[in-house]
């Protein structure tokens, strides 16, 4: 195979696990503090997507500036995916912390197709896949038959940027001390005086902040969204999560990669089983959960006697 | 001159009968729709059951028609299991003489033993899987539009005679977009075209990075998309994304206007195979349209509405010849020949499949334009190249 | 006289950079009842989980009736004979206190799937035998827990629940039983009567072999034939109660550590 | 408390009774009102047996006269039976409620009593379905042994996901559910072994030659072809209602269950997590793949979409409102789950929207589901005296 080829197919499957990636992280934050898995984070993400897109069309019809859109429009999708974080944190998750973990799923999963009916139901034609405005410059950089968007490029390492600034804000922040400290140890977090339940929804915020950042780079990098697009991201996202490690750091952003490079070799190697990519991918998921029950990087100690 | 007088008379003397007897006089008569009526492919289904209420309104506005009809809507969720259950539904009601059903092939292929089993005589009015009508001989089930068999030939011979000779393949797994597949490869050799590589996806895959590059890197002439518009929406921004030098051509299923919405200025050029021709094409699509929009629906009527409306009609001018008895209408619509309608003349085959031309559509500035008419038939713009 | 019915030497377990366990020697005769004592975080209940094997020790061997533990999975030391409470009670709370028992009793029943579905007659005979045997051994320790069988055990006190956990292991019949502070917060009356109980249940079983972890002296003495300190996962005294109390370093242990 | 036993068996006849009743209403009922009124009706019996100290005396009282209680369900339900033995489509739902029924009684024998979080339930469930479209195509095995093989074939290849499933515990065993369900369903729909996205054809179950397709009259009396299907679903129901109960009434009951809450101390007395939870979920594949069989045979077909995430979702959501491990929870809220959205085609556009809503309320705010589970009551002195 021609390099340039190689090497798009490299920077396809980078790309691909960057965002699957951010997606697993929140996974991870989540587990982490709560010892919950919150399914509805994919359609956190489509929300994000969405929100971006009605901001970026609304300042759009005000002034023809693409970098203010594209800000407010980020802005926008942070604000509406925390805030739906923190709501379902707050009102669905907490309150079930110590049922069992079916229902902490099966109730996420079902506030997951609420966000999801409620964007198919709410945006107009909402059914319909909606183009994403290109708003970043798309001069292309081509050597041979290597070809890439200066947009790509852009996305992609923003995205690497902001799971590199996950990692830096959970190991030396306040707030992320507080996380790791909750996640070790919640009773004894909150007798130094760690606000639990400041803590928990803090992790939901980042987590869902995370996951808005991940649906404006959807948008931006394919320039199509839809409204049912989380529940595959979802479901990937979780995977990465558990074949990594859920509760750590470092798990989550390999699974993500491992996942992505599955499909991408799949797809290069034997094109007419393309369509076998995703039961390659989830045959792997099931053995490797198999092999390392606890995820590739294990963060939890066996459990106390 | 003669004959509109008679016309004319007719009409006058049904009137008076109309005026004299009361309203009641008139025998109800049930018909079901059955289509996918959320989800999805919601869009197409509620167009389809609009339209069919819309014949239904027309017919009982029309003081000659013997009964009165009602139209009971059902929906299939596009999934076989739940298909099946309103389909028992819908034939165990005896009131219920007749249907137009299915949008959706696995779900119209599901069914087909259900009616037989009932003998409940159906018009299909949008699924195109060739085994609805051609895999069984069901005296029971017909159908108004065409198979994908139609869509497949003539896409064969329409690209490769425009120049197109390379195609990679991109279709979902689903039996829609397989049979797409079949039938286009199948009709593309003879014609003299050649497909480098195929890649079967699932219908909710996002990313086709890897497959376009791929394509990329077997340069072909054109993309060949089987499958719904948001296949064909991803299949097409992500061309754009990745600097695919090729074209793209797809089956009825991206003929949507959620295709040109979600592709943008992408979709510009895309080439898509319909059964139907527009409705400006049709003699009386003009009215339809006109009565549509009068009748205040919501949605529009979508590329199978006038299908619907017009297997709508067969069914209510069978019941009118033969009255409310399913067999009796069965044996009636088994007989169509050169019936006229909404969407050209119907004549069922041996299979009471329903003989129809594909036609060529175009994207071209926002809209899909038939090819005879598109500027790119006219030489103005090119879909060659870059 | 015969081999002991629990010998261990050398055993050792450490934890990272931790030793919890360091090189112990210690044998259980058939009858006898070891007191265990130790500060906090000496190395008792690491003991008894390493006994049932729940962990892994990092060197040593232990055997029961001549029999090696660690060759066993937890669930066949288990089905051995040896049975034990926990230091944190682990009952199963939203389920019946009969439930709770009856665990206890069942590798001593026969599980095959078929019995279950096609004997319901000996099954049920069976249960009945069980429900009155239970209700007899509850009555003992209280009668208001025999009196409710079938009530969740989480609507139990703190100390009924330890009690349901004695029950548990007792109706195991075991040839070894370790018991991780029965008497932690119960008042010192209710201590003697368990006690009390425990005297006369090993009256009646004089083979069975008991490791009881004990803060309360008092209990030791009047229970144990022998004590054993742990300090620092090492064994620094073995010998009667009385020569116990004079022992020096057993003094400095507790003392140093704040006891 | 009723003392005697004549009041007590009253209520032990009364209540399955009144429910059954209910249930059968919402069958038949069209009229929307109908539907509210027997939804909040259900509610406040709910509530008064739930809430106030006659309710519980009578709730009390069914459960002590376990046997009336389901000697009353068994003559309900046939007499339910009797009444709709015209009606197609009651039948069928009856039918399809009573195998999704028997297929959550498997579900919960995994979820409620193992604890495995079993998410690709409809994927073994359609796997019961394939295992008799092969058997029934490719040989002529006896029917009954057929439904024993769907069975036998979903036990034998959940044993796949044995090893991860016992190496884990709660979300990690959903993910490996998860994933097993989505790959068998792309499997199957990509690979055209068996069928592709089409399926196959099952032909009609034919226990001893009595081929139930054809069945038009039973003694003479005109029924529904369904009404033996929705017999045998019922009786299949009632085996493994019978057998889960006698699993939940014995030492297995319990080891199951303490290996579930507490493996640790349930090890220590001499239990194998291991072994323990794979008999409760290789039972638990059997009943669903049994389920699925016949599901598959009176459906006439079967195809990768049965096998779906949303399918699975469905499931397990009949299980968790029901009441883990409240096997006659599992029977109203298959009833209510499956009937309702065909009941409630005004709303469907919303439909999926309040689902979800009404799943959310109930596992916020009671969260042991509708009917939670009852203590086990074991002996047959205790029995009478609770």
């Amino acid at each position: 195979m021609d390099i340039g080829f190689l090497a798009q197919h490299l920077f396809n499957g980078l790309m691909l696990g960057v965002i699957y990636a951010m997606i697993a992280l929140g996974f991870s934050l989540f587990f982490g503090v709560l010892d919950v898995i919150k399914f509805s984070h994919g359609d956190v993400v489509t929300l994000g997507a969405f929100a971006a897109l009605g901001a970026i069309a609304f300042v759009g019809s005000v002034v023809p500036l693409p970098g203010l859109a594209l800000v407010l429009g980020l802005l926008a999708a942070i604000a509406a995916s925390m805030a739906a974080g923190m709501v379902i944190g707050g009102t669905l998750v907490l309150p079930l912390r110590n049922a069992p973990p079916v229902n902490v799923l099966l109730i996420t999963l079902m506030a997951g197709t609420i966000l999801r009916e409620a964007i198919r139901l709410g945006v107009p034609n909402g059914g319909n896949p909606k183009p994403f405005p290109a708003l970043l410059p798309d001069r292309r950089i081509e050597i041979g038959s290597f070809s890439v968007g200066i947009d790509s490029v852009t996305i992609l390492l923003a995205g690497l940027a902001v799971v590199v600034a996950t990692h830096h804000l959970v190991t030396r922040t306040r707030l992320g001390l507080a996380i790791r400290a909750v996640a070790q140890d919640p009773e004894v977090a909150c007798l130094s005086g760690i606000d639990f339940r400041r803590t928990v929804l803090g992790t939901f915020a980042l987590g869902s902040a995370l996951a808005a950042v991940a649906g404006c780079m959807l948008g931006l990098y394919y320039r199509e969204i839809n409204f049912s697009m989380g529940l595959v991201l979802g479901v990937i996202g979780f995977a990465a999560a558990v074949v990594g490690g859920l509760g750590s750091l470092l798990g989550p952003i390999l699974g993500g990669f491992l996942f992505a490079g599955v499909q991408t070799l799949v797809t290069i190697t034997v094109p007419s089983a393309s369509a076998y990519k995703d039961v390659a991918a989830f045959a792997v998921v099931i053995a490797l959960i198999g092999l390392f029950p606890t995820g590739l990087i294990s963060e939890r100690a066996s459990e106390r006697v | 001159m003669r004959r509109s007088l008679t016309n004319a008379l007719i009409a006058g003397a049904a009137l008076i009968v109309a005026a004299l007897s009361p309203a009641e006089a008139k025998d109800t008569v049930k018909i079901a729709f059955i289509g996918p009526l959320t989800g999805g492919n919601a869009a197409a289904g509620v167009g389809g059951r609009n339209s069919s209420m819309l014949a239904v309104q027309l017919r009982n506005a029309d003081p000659k028609a013997k009964f009165a009809y009602e139209l009971v809507p059902f929906d299939d969720e596009c999934k076989p299991n739940i298909g099946v259950q309103v389909a028992t539904k819908a034939a165990a009601d005896r009131a219920i003489v007749a249907g137009v059903t299915h949008y959706c092939s696995a779900v119209g292929i599901a069914t087909v033993d259900t009616y037989a089993r009932f003998k409940l005589p159906v018009v299909v009015w949008g699924a195109i899987l060739p085994d609805i009508t051609y895999g069984n001989d069901y005296k029971q089930i017909h159908r108004v539009n065409g198979t994908m068999i139609n869509e497949g030939k003539l896409a064969a011979q329409f690209l490769t005679a425009r120049g197109f000779k390379t195609f990679a393949v991109v279709h979902d797994t689903t039996d829609y977009g397989k049979g797409q597949n079949k039938y286009f490869s199948e009709y593309l050799k003879p014609a003299g075209g050649e497909i480098v590589a195929t890649f079967p996806v699932s219908p909710d895959q996002q990313d086709f990075t890897a497959e376009l590059t791929r394509i990329k890197e077997l340069k072909p002439d054109m993309i060949f998309v089987g499958g719904l518009t948001p296949l064909g929406v991803r299949v097409r921004s992500q061309m754009e994304r990745l600097g695919v030098d090729a074209r793209m051509a797809g089956v009825s299923g991206i003929m949507t206007a959620g295709f040109l919405e979600g592709a943008g200025a992408a979709a510009e050029g895309t080439i898509s195979f319909h059964n139907g021709a527009p409705l400006s094409k049709y003699a009386d699509g003009q009215a339809f349209a006109d009565a549509y929009a009068r009748a205040g629906f919501r949605e529009d009527p979508d590329a199978y509405g006038p299908f619907a409306y017009s297997a709508a009609n067969l069914i209510m001018d069978a019941v009118e010849k033969v009255g409310p008895d399913r067999a009796k209408i069965t044996a009636e619509l088994n007989a169509t020949k050169g019936r006229p309608s909404l969407i050209g003349e119907i004549n069922f085959d041996d299979h009471r499949q329903n003989i129809v031309t594909a036609n060529v559509y175009v994207a071209q500035g926002g809209k899909w334009v038939f090819w005879p008419d598109s500027e790119y038939a006219a030489g103005k713009r090119t879909i060659a190249g870059r | 006289m015969t081999a002991p019915l629990l010998a261990c030497s050398g055993l050792t377990m450490r934890f990272g950079g931790l030793v919890a366990l360091d090189g112990l020697d210690i044998a259980v005769e058939r009858g006898t009842t070891i007191g265990l004592v130790g500060p906090n975080g000496s190395g008792k209940t690491t003991f008894f989980n390493v006994l049932t094997g729940l962990y892994r020790p990092s060197a040593g061997a232990a055997a029961l009736a001549d029999e090696d533990i660690f060759a066993k999975s937890p669930q066949a030391i288990g089905r051995a004979g040896v049975a034990r409470t926990f230091q944190h009670c682990r009952l199963m709370l939203d389920q019946s206190v009969f439930d709770n028992i009856a665990l206890g009793a069942l590798r001593h029943r026969h599980l095959g799937l078929a019995a279950q579905f096609f004997r319901r007659r000996r099954l049920r005979e069976e249960i009945d035998a069980l429900v009155d045997q239970v209700r007899q051994l509850a009555n003992r320790f209280n009668p208001a827990i025999a009196t409710a069988l079938f009530e969740p055990a989480g609507s139990f006190t703190m100390i009924d629940r330890r009690r349901i956990e004695i029950c548990r292991a007792l109706i195991a019949n075991p040839r070894l039983l370790l018991l991780d502070e029965p008497s932690a917060g119960m008042t010192p009356e209710e201590t003697r009567r368990l006690m009390d109980d425990l005297l006369e249940f090993r009256r009646e079983s004089p083979d069975l072999a008991v490791i009881l972890v004990e803060h309360e002296m008092d209990v030791i003495r009047r229970v144990s034939n022998r004590c054993i300190v742990l300090n620092f996962g090492r064994k620094i005294f073995e010998g009667s109660f009385e020569a116990l109390i004079e022992d020096r370093d057993v003094q400095t242990a507790y003392l140093g550590s704040g006891h | 408390m009723p003392g005697n036993g004549l009041p007590k068996r009253a209520a032990a006849v009364a209540i399955p009774a009144l429910a059954f009743a209910g249930l059968a209403w919402l069958l038949g009922a069209e009229r929307e009102w109908e539907i509210v009124t027997i939804l909040v009706g259900f509610l406040a019996v709910l509530v008064v047996l739930d809430r106030t100290q006659p309710g519980r005396a009578v709730a009390a009282a069914c459960r002590a006269e376990r046997s009336v209680a389901n000697a009353t369900a068994v003559i309900a339900t046939l007499v339910v039976l009797w009444t709709f033995r015209e009606e197609h489509f009651a039948l069928l739902m009856v039918a399809t409620v009573a195998l999704s029924a028997t297929a959550c009684v498997g579900l919960n024998i995994q979820m409620a009593f193992g604890g495995i979080a079993n998410f690709a339930a409809a994927a073994f469930f359609t796997l019961g379905a394939y295992t008799a479209a092969v058997l029934t195509g490719h040989t002529a095995l006896p029917h009954l042994l057929v439904l024993a093989a769907g069975g036998a074939v979903t036990s034998v290849l959940g044993l796949v996901l044995l090893l991860p499933v016992l190496r884990t515990r709660g979300h990690y065993v959903a993910l490996v559910t998860i994933a097993f369900g989505l790959l068998l369903r792309n499997l199957l729909e990509v690979n055209d072994t068996f069928g592709g996205p089409q399926g196959m054809k099952i032909p009609a179950f034919a226990p001893f030659g009595f081929d139930f397709g054809t069945i038009t009259s039973i003694a003479g009396i005109e029924v529904s072809f369904y009404l033996p299907y929705a017999l045998a679903a019922a009786a299949l129901f009632g085996m493994a209602f019978l057998a889960a109960r006698c699993l939940e009434l014995s030492w297995i009951g319990i080891a199951i269950d303490a290996v579930r809450t507490d493996p640790i101390a349930a090890s220590t007395f001499g239990l194998s997590p291991a072994r323990w939870k794979a008999t409760a979920f290789l039972i638990g594949n059997a009943m669903i793949g049994v389920a699925g069989a016949l599901y598959g045979m009176m459906n006439g077909f079967v195809n990768p979409n049965g096998a779906g995430f949303g399918e699975s979702l469905t499931l397990i959501s009949i299980v968790v409102l029901g009441g883990l491990g409240n096997l006659w929870g599992t029977v109203a809220a298959s009833a209510v789950v499956l009937a309702l959205p065909e009941k409630l085609q005004p709303i469907q556009e919303y439909r999926l929207l309040i689902f979800a809503a009404v799943v959310i309320a109930i596992l916020r705010f009671r969260p042991g589901g509708l009917l939670p589970r009852p203590l086990r009551v074991l002996g047959s002195r205790d029995g009478v005296e609770a």
